[in-house]
């Protein structure tokens, strides 16, 4: 695995919507890891919410990069040091144009037993939306736009 | 100084850039809510080399300096 | 998505092991489910781990289906009840032999929101592993076998 | 009545289905501690009609009866 380790800074972001066969594909790459019991994955899609009666019919995402990487190395760091029983942990993020339906985030981590797991990924997943500058623009079905706000 | 905006702010501005003169954050703060209109009314937050940061400081002029709108990942 | 509702019997049951790509067709299916925005997995996966210096190189799974699966139907109704927002849930569990390193289980909610998918598919796993009568037979690489006990 | 044996119980039984004639679980728990070796040892629980049943019940023969090792499913 080559994701193993908290310390290098690595990219998360990605162009476009997360690929349901680039997840199948992440988790194949584990199966040579046999000190893996227990695999938890988080996956956000985007939702044709109404606003008013018109439907999001997509949300661009845009992110302050370097300041992301950051803060999602420490929030790396953070994790391996709270489940050190985590074996594998791998984050990504879309970025531009993602349409209803489609995936925009993806928290993937493993370990020995499911409590590092679950615990990690949950903890994982709230720390990235609060933490990380990453905006996003509800395009709607009438061309106009709303910005989305966590929480 | 170069100050960075992104997303609803990038946006009211009409920039994802400004060029600004600030010896401090509270003195920044002043011209970024005569300079983008309708900032005073949302809720942002400013990064100094890329941490959120709320305290008063003085700048220098060579910090990386960000005003970010709420945050919308995941 | 035919997965959705509590209230039928549905066969939980594959034989062998879970295919990471059969996990991204799953996934893939929900795209066009526009109302879900967070999808929780949990994967378990088949450990080498070492008894008195000798490892495991497979499980093989048995289990008493009749019972089994009317325990998760059970399993899924109160899964439903406690979360009323989960939109789709999808459980697998591999029988026969499952080599170390494969995937034995899965459990998938989808719902609007991440809370009700997370604990859903914490609660699920805690159950299944408690209450459906599954018989894990551990091979080890001396060709003696041990039988495997949840806790 | 039949009594479904499963994982290891069905292993020291060298079957995983047995005959047997009891009026209640009680005799049915002496009768199988008598036929399987081991048995008295071991952590089971007995399953009637599908439910694991801890407390003593008539049988009357029609019900489906298991006898259940420890659960390693997940």
């Amino acid at each position: 695995m080559s994701s193993s380790g908290p310390h290098k800074v690595k990219d998360i972001f990605v162009e476009g919507a997360i690929d349901p066969a680039f997840i199948a594909t992440s988790i194949a790459k584990h199966a040579s890891r046999t000190d893996i019991g227990a695999h938890e994955i988080f996956l956000g899609q985007v939702r044709a919410d109404t606003v008013d009666g018109t439907a999001v019919v997509a949300i661009e995402y845009t992110a302050y990069r370097e300041m992301a990487l950051e803060a999602m190395t420490r929030i790396r760091e953070e994790a391996f040091e709270k489940w050190p029983a985590i074996t594998c942990l791998h984050v990504h993020h879309g970025l531009g144009l993602i349409p209803t339906g489609a995936l925009c985030f993806m928290v993937f981590a493993s370990a020995p037993h499911r409590k590092a797991a679950r615990e990690a990924v949950a903890w994982i997943v709230d720390r990235i939306k609060a933490d990380l500058p990453i905006f996003g623009r509800e395009i709607l079905s009438d061309s106009t736009h709303l910005w989305k706000t966590n929480q | 100084m170069r100050i960075l905006l992104f997303g609803s702010i990038a946006e009211k501005a009409g920039t994802s850039v400004l060029e600004m003169n600030a010896p401090s954050l509270h003195s920044l703060r002043h011209q970024l809510i005569a300079r983008i209109p309708g900032l005073e009314q949302m809720r942002y937050a400013i990064a100094i080399d890329r941490r959120v940061t709320v305290e008063d400081q003085a700048l220098t002029g060579s910090e990386e300096i960000a005003v970010l709108p709420p945050f919308a990942g995941g």
